[in-house]
């Protein structure tokens, strides 16, 4: 298991700091704090019933952000539905997050420019689509992109994990396929998914590499993903193209805001993974190493405060969309029974009234 | 002597007394063990049977559906459960080659006696693909049968025949309704025939029919027209056989019919009711048949979804485009 | 100047043209590089347009549709082959809850404008699950087209519209007529515009609905009755979109249908012009549509196929009570 | 690889003739015998149109033949499509495999008592099934038995094929899953199925052992079947039941009748492949040591004529099935719409007789 920062936050023997400079370690530290206010914040929002149910990330910020951080620009990223830290990375406003998870496909809208796809919540069913988005880069002659994809524990064990990773080995795709193993499927523990002993092993029933690494270690991450990608455009002689990446980690919180853990997993557990919490691990490296001091923590504390804040109130002011928007989305164009079905929408409505189809 | 159960807490106790009663049944699913199902439609079921009977098993559907075909025909009684009905595609070819054909491939030598289970439709503010009601799908695929409750009786009762049955049930549970109220639920194993509809107002000038979450609205929408117009209201309960007598029955009295499901529109079951309706009691027919839907769009996310569901309103104006035809 | 083709030779043609004129088409599936398609509708494209266009894949359909998937979303025209219709279901997940909702998931971010074909349809004496027509599936799920070409002319013409178009379209191809016969088709790329219904053969007396392969037999059966009943048939060509129009058209001028397709009865797309025609139409309607379709079995083995299929005298049957009520 | 025989019936240093007494090794080269013939006699009434669509499996005797007769008396067996050979090791008369491929559905009528699953033609898609036959043996608290599982190469790229791996591995279900790679699933060949470099690799996947042998030496398949059907049943501790055993073999005819193999594959490659020959190996062994003479073999070849010639004779004199079995066997009991669908195709087909329904 590759590891560059020890549960401590100090460097592992032998280990070397990627390639980053300070600003950029700092922007690290930054954004996973960041993502990690985001999410306590959106478990309350959801709690107060101001957004629906949501997928917390808290312990999975250094895979998210290591990962997102080693994409270049014309990098993609295929993402499940946790990786909100990984996506604000890669550009996609928190505010369209939290659109998302108010239940407004406008959330999804990626902007023009982000190279971001959208969540899909049918596990698994994503990575056929990473396989075949770096499949017709590769074959429009790009060169220069690689193809990140998400997925978890539990989304190894469906059909279309096999069935991807297997066209991306045929076709030798520039995929890294990045799996955020929390150890958790819901309910469902890591052994219980499989009796294979790594995630990482899968690989070799795809004929490319594998690799495991400590999730919830930043910089370990960074290093592993910054390789896969780059052997992703460039491969050595006689290497294929993808990764497997298996991100050891864990998730602090319940699966997502309707779900009770404390059903299934010992409190224990949590407190042992929390040892390993990959934010105070980094603060720690940053400290001992005199990239970061206390002054600059307070700063980022109170800029993450703010961004959350500002990211809240902005999807909060968004108003619910327009049902005419769900007619006009299934086809380019609406098909003859569609504009009837509308018409006659619009017209009970106009009858009723709002207040009335709508339940609270 | 029963008790005051919701329709999950009925479902729950339908599969308790069938496990009870018959060594042979087990459940298996995504987080149906320890954790008791993502709706409790399992809670105290691995304590009380175990987690050879009650099995966490693997993320993967067509694996799910699969290996109970395979435990079916080695006799044993399987009730899968696929945490949403969604989720059921990828299991597709799993229930439409194999559930559905065993029995006829092997000409009776191998049987496939399992009920697959899913919470289905929408109503509850979930994510996307947690809304889906395709019932239609399987209404399509000679082999199965097809089992929508809409009252914690039923469910119970229900639950337990298609358990006994002897060939594939999927038994799709209202989630919307899992929890919106309780009804005295018999204790101890008890049958709801599969294939009889249910009467749940009558009345002498319409026909509505519908099915799982909908009925509700549906009778709603009777009670505010009731000064003026008298409706009848029949639940299916099962689509796959259906009650082919019973919904004629009704609509030769009344002589109009309205169909009310929350599917799209366009080849959903609604469809198949109002072109048998015309087949059998063209004679009888007043009106044309109105069918008060989902739309032919994707299931919306939460913001949207009161929209997409029909909810009384909706179904009162579509029930009075008939009666004033 | 044309050339007198087949059907699966219209549709190579069409592909042929379609790769020519546009270089983001690309062909993927099963053995269809190489062996040119076990029906040969890819024969010849392999050695023009090199194996990175018509690409012979693992054998894994939902790899198949889930790659193309995202090599649609990425800007190329993908046309998967599944070999045949009975093996979508394993790519069924990707079918309903991707290639049909990319669009609307991402509020017309990403469009998915690919066409999934694949040879359906019984009556050529093949294994099980290689005869199959369950295109109400299809037709049930919001954000797919469907179109059944019947002629090579149009197999050609509605295959260039497919790939044209900005939607993902599930192409089915009559193989029962794959060779049955041959037809002018023009040079060069042209397109039949899909959702527009043809009139096959007008008559006044009872409007028949078909698609597919059961064209042919439909409009043998009208001759068969020409001396005492007048049949006009209805080709409708795409499935979804319908083309109401058309249909309640031809309804109106005659007051009796029926409906003629190879899928079970239950819940085809039988059921739905059924319930559409009354809806819009009741006041015209004289008699009860008959719907003459397979039955509600799975499809059975060659030995019995012909038995299942509805023939020139079944379908003849059928139209006279429809004609006689 | 495992080998027991090499290319020229000799055995190979160092390996052991499995336990079979002479009568059951001459009943195994018999067998592989009776397929062969089986096997031309099919593609021949195929020519004629005497059956449907034919699967050959000429080449593939010695993994079907040496796999099937590792099976004990309890032990099931789960056939794709064209495991003629092993089903009738198992029990299953040659008449219904020619029925079966005539069309008719009592062909898959399996007797009472022959432990074997039906064909079902969805690649990969008898894979779970095995997997819960085998669990629900082993949740009977049977441990007696062990479910083989037959797929070809093709197969194993298909979810399903990962998915029922991933519960034997999980459920610790007593399998042997067969994979009979004969180098191409139709004109796919194996280096385009995947790019793991051996398809026994794969079982790493799910965490039970992978084996390769040489499918075309039977006394091997034998040998290592009969190993994991006895690991299924008895496991050593810390050991999981289930095994993948890749059968390296190659398929001498088409995929099917309707395949034109010339169209994809050398000639060259099909005579390198015959020098393989699982038959004339068997014979040259058998010979060696003195368990076969000529006579012998002139015996076995009239036998052989006689079964298949009287199989032909059963087949083709029973009749057409009646077209009420379609109604009768979708349900156990038939639902009121099907009986009035039943109703109306007899008085069609009274009316018109079954001479204008039946195209020839
Ligand atoms: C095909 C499918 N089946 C089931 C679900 C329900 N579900 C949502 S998340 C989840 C567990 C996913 O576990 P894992 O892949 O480990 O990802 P994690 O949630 O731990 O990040 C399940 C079963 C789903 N979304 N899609
Ligand atoms: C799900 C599915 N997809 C496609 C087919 C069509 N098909 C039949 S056999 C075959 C190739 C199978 O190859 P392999 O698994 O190697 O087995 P083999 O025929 O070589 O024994 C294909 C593609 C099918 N029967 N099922
Ligand atoms: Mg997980
Ligand atoms: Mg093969």
């Amino acid at each position: 298991m590759v590891r560059v920062l020890d549960e401590d936050g100090e460097l592992v023997d032998g280990a070397e700091v990627p390639d980053l400079d300070d600003d950029e370690l700092v922007e690290m530290y930054r954004t996973m704090k960041l993502a990690r206010r985001f999410d306590e914040r959106a478990v309350s929002l959801q709690r107060q019933g101001r957004i629906g149910t949501y997928p917390p990330l808290s312990g999975q910020e250094g895979a998210q952000v290591g990962s997102a951080m080693a994409l270049g620009d014309g990098d993609w990223m295929v993402p499940s539905y946790r990786e909100h830290a990984a996506a604000l990375v890669q550009g996609l406003p928190l505010k369209q997050t939290l659109r998302l998870w108010m239940g407004d496909e406008n959330g999804s809208h990626i902007p023009e420019g982000v190279n971001l796809f959208t969540v899909a919540v049918p596990i698994a069913s994503q990575i056929p689509h990473a396989t075949g988005l770096a499949w017709a880069s590769k074959l429009k002659d790009e060169r220069d992109k690689a193809f990140l994809c998400y997925f978890g524990d539990g989304a190894t064990s469906e059909g279309d994990f096999h069935e991807g990773l297997n066209f991306a080995g045929v076709f030798d795709t520039p995929n890294v396929f990045f799996c955020n193993n929390n150890q958790w499927a819901i309910s469902v523990p890591r052994e219980r998914q499989t009796a294979s002993k790594t995630l990482a092993q899968k690989a070799e029933a795809y004929g490319f590499e594998g690799v495991q690494v400590d999730g919830m270690d930043p910089l370990a991450v960074y290093k592993v993903t910054e390789e896969a990608v780059a052997k992703a455009k460039d491969p050595d002689e006689g290497e294929l193209r993808p990764t497997m990446i298996e991100a050891v980690q864990y998730r602090f919180g319940a699966h997502t805001t309707a779900d009770d853990p404390s059903v299934y997993r010992e409190e224990e557990e949590v407190e042992k993974w929390k040892a390993k919490d990959p934010i105070p691990r980094l603060e720690t490296f940053l400290q001992r190493t005199d990239r970061l001091d206390d002054d600059a923590i307070t700063a980022i504390e109170e800029d993450v405060e703010d961004r959350v804040a500002d990211a809240i109130a902005a999807a909060e002011e968004t108003p619910r969309p327009d049902p005419v928007e769900m007619f006009r989305n299934a086809y380019a164009g609406m098909p003859q029974r569609l504009e009837e079905q509308l018409e006659w929408f619009e017209s009970v409505r106009a009858e009723h009234g709002d207040e009335a189809l709508l339940e609270d | 002597m029963g008790e005051n159960l919701t329709l999950v807490q009925a479902v729950r106790d339908g599969l308790r007394d069938a496990m009870a009663e018959d060594d042979d049944v087990l459940v298996l699913g995504e987080d149906v063990g320890k954790n008791g199902g993502v709706f409790r439609a399992t809670e105290g079921l691995y304590d009380e049977f175990g987690e050879e009977r009650v099995v966490d098993t693997p993320l993967a559907e067509s694996g799910i559906v699969g290996t109970a075909i395979g435990m079916a025909a080695y006799g044993l009684k399987p009730v899968p459960e696929i945490q949403f009905s969604g989720f059921m595609y990828p299991a597709f070819d799993q229930i439409v080659s194999h559930m559905a054909r065993l029995r006829t491939r092997s000409r009776g030598r191998f049987t496939c006696p399992m009920v697959l289970r899913a919470p289905f439709g929408g109503g509850i503010r979930a994510p996307e693909h947690h809304s889906e009601s395709k019932e239609a799908f399987y209404v399509h695929e000679p082999g199965l049968k097809v089992a929508i409750p809409s009252t914690p009786h039923d469910a119970k009762g229900m639950l337990i025949a298609a358990i006994r049955d002897s060939d594939p049930v999927i038994f799709l549970e209202p989630k919307k309704i899992y929890r919106a109220f309780r009804e005295e639920v018999p204790d101890g194993p008890y049958e709801v025939d599969l294939g009889e509809a249910a009467v749940r107002r009558e009345g002498g000038d319409v026909s509505v029919f519908t099915w799982g979450a909908m009925t509700r609205p549906t009778l709603e929408a009777a009670e505010n027209m009731a000064d003026d117009v008298d409706v009848e209201v029949v639940d299916l309960r099962t689509l796959s056989p259906l009650d082919e007598d019973a919904i004629v029955e009704s609509f030769e009295k009344t002589g109009r019919a309205a169909i009310v499901h929350e599917a799209p529109k366009t080849a959903g079951v609604g469809a198949e009711l109002t072109a048998t309706l015309q087949e059998e009691s063209l004679l009888h027919q007043e009106a044309p048949i109105k069918r008060v839907t989902g739309f032919d769009v994707p299931f919306p996310l939460a913001a949207l979804e009161d929209y997409y569901l029909p909810e009384p309103e909706r179904i009162e104006s579509g029930i009075r485009e008939t009666v004033e035809f």
